[in-house]
């Protein structure tokens, strides 16, 4: 049998490095993401309130995901993969959306512009790494029925600013607290599943 | 009626449960009572304190059944006697933001003498006793700071998520005094640093680790 | 026909992109065409090189949209005359294990002088522009080596993921070369050395940097 780089046999990627570099990659996403937020934050928000807007305004609140520890670690595994898959799915269409819309915001930083294209890149990145742990650890046919549908397109593109800019603000609030869920179940999962709950 | 009470911190030590304090205000000498109050994001019900006693006076404790995470709490305090009743401003509170950790524990210094090498300082230590990362429900990051016992200045350094680290460059023949702290990976602030842990470096073959 | 090519390096400067090398055969004279074919584990598909240019002859270079560090590439090249046709041996390529940064960047140093003490050396420096190291996407660690000028004998130090290093025991009068390169902490090959940095011990009180 050829001699595989990693001296693995069957010449594939382990299980365990998949989940190390989907964790690497959630664990940057969120760190871009926390960036993004809060230069938008201070160069937009100050002062304008849009927090009391963006609560409870998350087009994936619809998805039921753990909120705290025991909830997390109950969910099945797989169960859990999934819904990681569907958090990730839904916010494929508006991060395209985010990272071509914000190139109009008025003299927005460079430094925004360029996180907003390279979250929309490493999501669709990330996305593709958990269809292939999905598609190792389940059997079947990867399933494809968690899903948020995001109809905000129209809100980034209203001519009045103040109300244009508090979409984006929700947005960003949205991605930011969802991509850290995403970035702690994957660490959950991991230490689950490679590490037997030892990390 | 007595003085608007302030809700003065909010901190959660492992990610699992957390407490709020607040500071009552004037009261004109009439037995006050206070009530916490709060609601979540997304929901109209208010419910009250669950526990007052846990975490000590003018305090609510919430447990783990009572602790959501990515959720915003509304919460507020009321003071009533005779006199009547004042609420404090809101306070929102993400329990995901408030993660404060204990100090790490179990902190080792070790000397090590490689043959044709430079001898280094290996140092490890453990997270606290608390904080679940075996599970990976929470992920620490650590820095470390040292300075000559004599010096003024500490040199602090990021070491991420290890928890070892190796120091090359010091300066043979002084102690130093060492102390670490952790913070949670992303959100949370950092914990008070651990006891300080002394050692000397040799100028020739001997080490005492004080 | 034209004898077997071989591929002799993958190489990925930031794990974003990625480029591969191979060594035509003797052709005997024919004029040569080569080409670059892969497909990705547990995919039947079999896809061309997206461009023969961007990283010179005999290489192909796929940009950010071809690389994925999920999944292991076998890559073949064929070498193709009218006298018929030759296939390399395949060559499996996993992103992560071929990362290879750029060595690097503004190394500085800078002799200090404390009033009591010996006199030591501070070197700084700064990770390759390309590997964006702030988060931990791309974590580094550096070794550091140096030896009088005259000198025959290297001494490498490893000094982990720090960006700074101070040294103690120069020998005073001295001429040091000093060079620093560096290596993803897990997977992938340390860098070429960056460019040589020299500084003149003083003996008594000036210092020269070269």
């Amino acid at each position: 049998l050829p001699i595989c780089p990693n001296g693995s046999v069957n010449c594939q990627v382990s299980l365990g490095e998949l989940f190390d570099r989907a964790v690497k990659l959630s664990h940057y996403i969120h760190f871009l993401s926390s960036e993004l937020f809060n230069e938008f934050d201070e160069h937009y928000g100050q002062g304008r309130h849009f927090i009391t807007r963006a609560v409870n305004s998350c087009h994936t609140s619809s998805l039921t995901t753990p909120e705290d520890k025991e909830q997390a670690q109950q969910i099945h595994h797989e169960d859990l993969l999934n819904l990681i898959l569907g958090m990730l799915r839904s916010w494929n269409d508006p991060l395209i959306h985010l990272a071509s819309e914000v190139q109009r915001i008025k003299e927005a930083p460079d430094t925004i512009l360029q996180k907003a294209v390279e979250i929309e890149e490493q999501n669709k990145r990330l996305l593709e790494g958990m269809e292939k742990i999905v598609g190792r650890i389940h059997s079947g046919e990867v399933g494809n029925e968690i899903f948020s549908q995001w109809e905000g397109l129209p809100s980034l593109q209203l001519d009045d600013e103040d109300s244009r800019l508090s979409a984006f603000y929700s947005l960003l609030h949205c991605f930011h607290r969802d991509s850290h869920k995403i970035d702690n179940y994957l660490k959950l999962l991991k230490c689950r599943l490679i590490h037997s709950n030892n990390c | 009626p007595p003085e608007k009470p302030t809700i003065i911190k909010c901190r959660s030590p492992e990610k699992e449960t957390f407490t709020c304090w607040w500071k009552p205000g004037s009261d004109g000498g009439h037995a006050t009572n206070y009530t916490l109050l709060y609601s979540k994001e997304g929901e109209e019900q208010v419910y009250e304190c669950p526990d007052y006693r846990t975490a000590g006076p003018n305090s609510c404790y919430f447990d783990k059944k009572h602790t959501s995470f990515w959720t915003i709490y509304n919460i507020t305090v009321k003071a009533t006697n005779e006199m009547g009743s004042n609420i404090s401003d809101p306070h929102y509170v993400d329990v995901t933001y408030i993660v404060q950790p204990d100090p790490p524990v179990n902190i080792t210094l070790e000397l090590k003498k490689p043959i044709n090498r430079k001898p280094y300082l290996v140092l490890t230590w453990s997270p606290p006793p608390l904080a679940d990362v075996r599970s990976g429900w929470l992920t620490l990051e650590y820095e470390l700071r040292l300075k000559p016992e004599e010096g003024e200045e500490w040199e602090t350094i990021f070491v991420g998520q290890q928890t070892q680290y190796k120091m090359f460059s010091l300066n043979p023949g002084k102690k130093y005094i060492i102390q670490i702290h952790c913070k949670p990976d992303h959100h949370g602030s950092w914990s008070e640093w651990s006891s300080e842990k002394y050692i000397q470096i040799p100028t020739g073959e001997s080490v005492k680790d004080m």
